[in-house]
């Protein structure tokens, strides 16, 4: 079993001028910092205040619990939940039988396609999002898709007489 | 931990061998739980047998149906699904829906005005009523949202995505495909609407 | 009080020793631990960590909550209500459950588009971007079925709609639905199925893809973002523009070569 | 009342408003569209080091201050007049709006400096460029804040939300005020990429040297990509405007998609024809001086300009003779009904909605992204500028012309959304044409149900 040696580990020897080749200039960092301390320490911190916002919307929005199912009502306004606000505004786009069914299953599931293939879309060889400028664009037109979507759907929500508190 | 790998040649026997044994398992251990998972998707689109059974269940009077409006009636139908089916010590469940009446453009035969409440119909009364007046379910085509009577532009309306459908439930405008499922229904003599949990187009599934 | 010090260190260090002739854990902690990892976007890459941590409270919170929740169609809402308002802290678990979800999944697309634009999916980390769309999907599955887990009407409708989104599917609609449903209508049979997705079937594939994510993670190094190479990036700009100069050079002294040889 | 209740002899106080907003609506929106295009371009060129950009954003510069004083002449007597012949009706927006209107002053101080400070530097900063860029968007971007915080007025008056009219928030909250921007915002740069193109054509057919030539060809080539890549967006957003409209006022909806003012939008789709026809054939005949020749890629263009100009032609058909104004005239049925029957399938069988109008619009939407992805994959080449023949200029001219008549009848379309039923609105559900104000905290308390 190799010794185990204990004290001050051997100072490490002066590397000699690296040449930095096509392949080889992502193999360091610039500044590498080793991950136990630093990078500990902020993934402690952002997940301590995660938790601590967990709590307070704990105590100061309590999760709600709406009367008990019951498909006989009359005057209940369903409505998804946040996350689902923009593919609920993406069904109001495809009316009637044939569209529900492509807009709402076809659709998504090629965004999930597309989604899984990125790699093998992207093949530009610059990694910084300046020197790709059509995934970068892309992915932008997406997210503003989708956030605008989210937006709309919630107007609309808010907007409906039973929706909105002074309504 | 053995110092290197030893690869020894695979016989056709063994492969034979191992080829049968594992399909054997892997069939006693694949279909079972698969007809297992799928044994109400078998039930309800192969056998077509439905978790309610054949009733008919009184939902209320043609008198109390009004002219040019869609009254919402709540009927409750037994159920028989996994515990509520009934066992030895066990209850059998019940669905409580809503059935939207309405007179066919909102007009109420004269037939109905003259009677009196309690007054009974002959067969052909009967048959002229049923033919003359909307029994359809409250769920909304397109998405099962429950649809509602709009007094202000006299149509029923789907609160979730903006379904728009008249008051003989025919579909008029937004995302829905097709006008409201309708109650497959009888009217005894004494006026009182029965309802079935069948529909005249199909399944509409979730209702 | 030095004595005792020296006794106590020299114990855990025989502790150490014989854990690490059997297990070599603690060369394994060393080598997780001190690994190098960029400094400059340490802010950024706290997102990948903080969606585990996130996902550690769900399952942590969501264990809790199965102490008291009873997925019959007749009790799960009294359950719910239970915990909220008799159970101690009831209310911090579930509060916890409910908005844990709501902020995993923004920190989860914070995640997801932090890679997308730093663009650590590219060879040799394909996979790993694979993986990690996986867990988003069934991160939004879980969230879409725990959500109806409560049976007031929010949830159920909320679910309802997925499922005759479900229903329209071409070829397999009716089955997709039937199954689901557990029958052609909405029963108990719903609620246990709703259950067995959310409570054990999801995390059943989420908790191993996670493991998946980390060890395709640990195994190529973390890429972190283009910045962090910038000035090894610039010396090799630097040495291919001499390459290039001494080329372009050498090419004209052959010229003049070659012109005056003849 | 105030003093006089003035009366504006011969057109009428109800005409003079219009006669002033719209020049200043359609240079207001040029103004926004080019300061966005200029500054764009300004940024393309600076990255791709090609003059044409420069010296585009230059003129465009250049052209935005001479409009803007025009422009914005327009709209304070417009101000004016409205604060004197609609008194009760601007007190009351005005009360409603006030922080709007403060934010709109700001915003037009913000453009005022930044558009000068734009051109006059021009020089004084080229070698500070990306200072100078800077400078163009910011003023962009001020551009665009005026139009988003008018956008609120306007889609105020239409469909008034439904929280209370004293509280700001609410008052963005209108239903429609979002797709309102998001259709105007992508309708200021197709305008403005149009009209470009227009201009460019017209500067190209009197040039005399050859360098003019090329520099207004490739002009005309960067304004249509600007105004028909854009155009291809609106159907969509136009279509979830319309969703908007018909869910929250179902009023407007019938009077503008089924009433009388249905016609407008069979203008609309026959401007919609001439417009994406034209550039589709624009394209097929700049895509034959390309550098590298593709003929392949040519028939493959031809092709789909015919689908475009069959889908077109199936959007222009009209639902029900009645609502196409002449024609209705003589053969419509004689009692025209206030609105074609809800749940009767229109009589033209192909001029239904569903899903006829859906294949159209969104078909021209598909089709058109793929005639620009061809006419993308040629231009990649590079182009040899300057040979293009006389006629696909008079095209580029032609659909500036419809771009501004585009321009007029939607801003027409939603201005009379507020008529038509049985009382005209000034704001729905609380001010009347007469500028009788119907209740007291409208127009929150009158709102009903859909």
């Amino acid at each position: 079993m190799a010794e185990i040696k204990r004290g001050q580990a051997k100072p490490a020897e002066e590397e000699e001028e690296e040449i930095i080749t096509e392949d080889n200039v992502f193999e360091h960092y610039d500044e590498p910092q080793g991950f136990f301390p630093n990078q500990v320490m902020a993934d402690l911190t952002v997940s301590f205040a995660l938790l601590v916002i967990t709590i307070i919307l704990a105590y100061a929005v309590p999760a709600d619990l709406v009367e008990p199912m019951d498909i006989s009502t009359t005057d209940y306004v369903p409505r998804p939940e946040w996350f689902f606000f923009f593919l609920d505004q993406w069904l109001i786009y495809f009316p009637g039988a044939a569209l529900v069914a492509f807009g709402d299953i076809a659709m998504p599931i090629i965004f999930a396609i597309v989604l899984f293939a990125i790699p093998w879309l992207d093949r530009e060889p610059a990694y910084s999002p300046a020197r790709r400028p059509y995934m970068v664009v892309l992915g932008f037109l997406v997210i503003t898709a989708i956030v605008l979507n989210l937006f709309l759907s919630m107007v609309r929500i808010l907007n409906f007489p039973g929706g909105s508190p002074a309504g | 931990m053995p110092e290197e790998l030893q690869k020894d040649p695979l016989t056709r026997g063994q492969f034979l061998y191992m080829g049968a044994v594992g399909t054997m398992m892997g069939l006693a251990l694949t279909v079972p739980p698969a007809f297992f998972i799928m044994d109400p998707a078998l039930k309800a689109t192969i056998f077509n047998r439905s978790d309610i059974p054949h009733v008919w269940r009184e939902i209320g009077s043609i008198f109390e149906v009004p002219s040019g409006e869609a009254t919402a009636f709540r009927v409750t139908f037994p159920q028989k699904q996994t515990y509520d089916s009934g066992g030895p010590n066990s209850r059998v469940g019940s669905l409580t829906e809503t059935a939207l009446a309405s007179w066919h453009d909102g007009k109420i035969p004269d037939l109905v005005k003259k009677r009196s409440e309690g007054a009974t119909f002959s067969k052909s009364e009967v048959r002229t009523l049923e033919k003359n007046i909307n029994v359809m379910s409250n769920a909304c085509t397109h998405m099962g949202c429950p649809v509602r009577w709009d007094s202000v532009h006299h149509q029923i309306v789907c609160p979730c995505h903006g379904g728009i459908y008249t008051i003989n439930g025919m579909h008029v405008g937004g995302p829905p495909p097709h006008g409201l499922w309708r109650y497959v229904f009888r009217i005894r003599e004494d006026g009182i609407i029965e309802v079935r949990h069948k529909w005249v187009q199909g399944t509409p599934w979730i209702v | 009080m030095t004595r005792i010090r020296d006794r106590m260190a020299e114990r855990g260090r025989d502790v150490a020793d014989w854990l690490e002739e059997r297990t070599r854990l603690v060369s394994f902690m060393e080598k997780q631990l001190y690994e190098p990892t960029p400094r400059r976007g340490m802010w950024l890459y706290t997102l990948g960590s903080a969606t585990l941590f996130l996902i550690t409270i769900q399952f942590l919170t969501g264990i809790l909550l199965l102490f008291y929740y009873v997925p019959t169609t007749k009790d799960a809402w009294n359950s719910i209500y239970y915990i909220m308002h008799h159970v101690y802290f009831g209310q911090l678990i579930r509060g916890m459950h409910f908005w844990g979800a709501n902020l995993l999944l923004i920190v989860i697309g914070l995640h997801m588009i932090r890679t997308f634009l730093s663009g650590s999916y590219k060879p040799p980390r394909e996979m790993n971007w694979v993986v990690g769309v996986a867990l988003i999907i069934l991160v939004s599955l879980l969230a879409f079925t725990g959500y109806a887990l409560r049976w007031d009407q929010e949830g159920f409708y909320a679910w309802e709609v997925g499922m005759k989104i479900a229903s329209y599917t071409p070829l397999i609609g009716a089955w997709a639905v039937s199954l689901l449903l557990g029958g052609d209508t909405v029963g108990p049979a719903t609620l246990s199925r709703l259950f067995v997705f959310h409570v054990w079937l999801m995390p059943a594939i989420l908790a191993p893809l996670i493991g998946v994510h980390l060890i395709l993670l640990r195994l190529h190094g973390e890429f972190g973002a283009a910045f962090e190479y910038s000035e090894r990036l610039a010396k090799l700009n630097k040495r291919k523009q001499y390459e290039r100069m001494e080329e372009y050079f050498a090419s004209d002294e052959e010229e003049e070569e070659s012109s005056r040889g003849e | 009342m105030p003093i006089g209740n003035l009366h504006v002899p011969g057109i009428g106080k109800n005409t003079l408003i219009p006669m002033l907003v719209v020049p200043h609506t359609l240079i207001a929106t040029f103004i926004i569209g080019i300061a966005m295009i200029g500054a764009v371009s300004e940024f393309a060129g600076m990255v791709t080091k090609r003059p044409n950009y420069d010296k585009f954003a230059r003129g465009a510069a250049k052209f935005q201050l001479l409009l803007f004083a025009t422009g914005s002449w327009l709209a304070f007597t417009f101000f004016f007049a409205l604060i004197t012949l609609f008194p009760t009706f601007w007190s009351y927006l005005f009360n409603i709006f006030w922080w709007v209107f403060l934010a709109e002053a700001f915003m037009f101080i913000g453009e005022v400096l930044a558009a000068y400070a734009w051109y006059y530097t021009w020089d004084k900063l080229a070698y500070r460029k990306t200072v100078h860029v800077t400078i163009g968007m910011v003023s962009a971007l001020f551009g665009l804040a005026q139009m988003i915080f008018i956008n609120v007025v306007a889609s105020y008056m239409m469909s008034p939300s439904n929280g209370p009219a004293t509280s700001v928030g609410w008052t963005f909250l209108n239903p429609t005020y979002l797709p309102l921007n998001m259709h105007r915002f992508v309708g200021n740069l197709s305008y403005a990429g149009f009209l470009i193109a227009g201009w460019a054509a017209w500067r190209y057919l009197r040039s005399t040297t050859e360098e003019n030539r090329e520099y207004y060809d490739w002009l005309g080539h960067w304004g249509i990509m600007w105004g028909f890549g854009f155009l291809l967006l609106q159907p969509m957003i136009g279509y979830e405007y319309m969703t908007e409209i018909r869910s929250h006022e179902v009023q407007a909806f019938r009077y503008l998609m089924m009433g009388n003012k249905a016609f407008l939008f069979n203008a609309l789709t026959i401007e919609l024809f001439i417009m994406s026809v034209t550039s589709a054939l624009y394209f097929l005949h700049k895509i034959k001086f390309a550098v590298k020749p593709m003929p392949r890629l040519r028939r493959w263009a031809m092709g789909t300009t015919g689908v475009l100009a069959i889908l077109g032609v199936l959007n222009m058909i009209p639902a029900d003779l009645y609502i196409v104004p002449q024609i209705g005239m003589v053969f419509g049925p004689k009692d025209s009904p206030q609105d074609i029957a809800i749940d009767k399938t229109p009589p033209i069988l192909m001029g239904a909605m569903y899903p006829w109008k859906y294949i159209g619009l969104f078909g021209l939407m598909l089709i058109g992204a793929v005639v620009l992805g061809l006419y993308l994959k040629a231009s990649a080449g590079g182009f040899l500028w300057g040979r293009v023949n006389r006629w696909s200029q008079y095209g580029l001219i032609l659909t500036a012309v419809t771009v501004t008549l585009t321009m007029m009848t939607m801003g027409y379309a939603r201005e009379t959304a507020r008529r038509g039923g049985p009382e005209n609105w000034l704001i729905r559900g609380c001010i009347t044409f007469q500028q009788h104000v119907v209740s007291k905290n409208c127009p929150a308390g009158s709102r009903q149900a859909p």
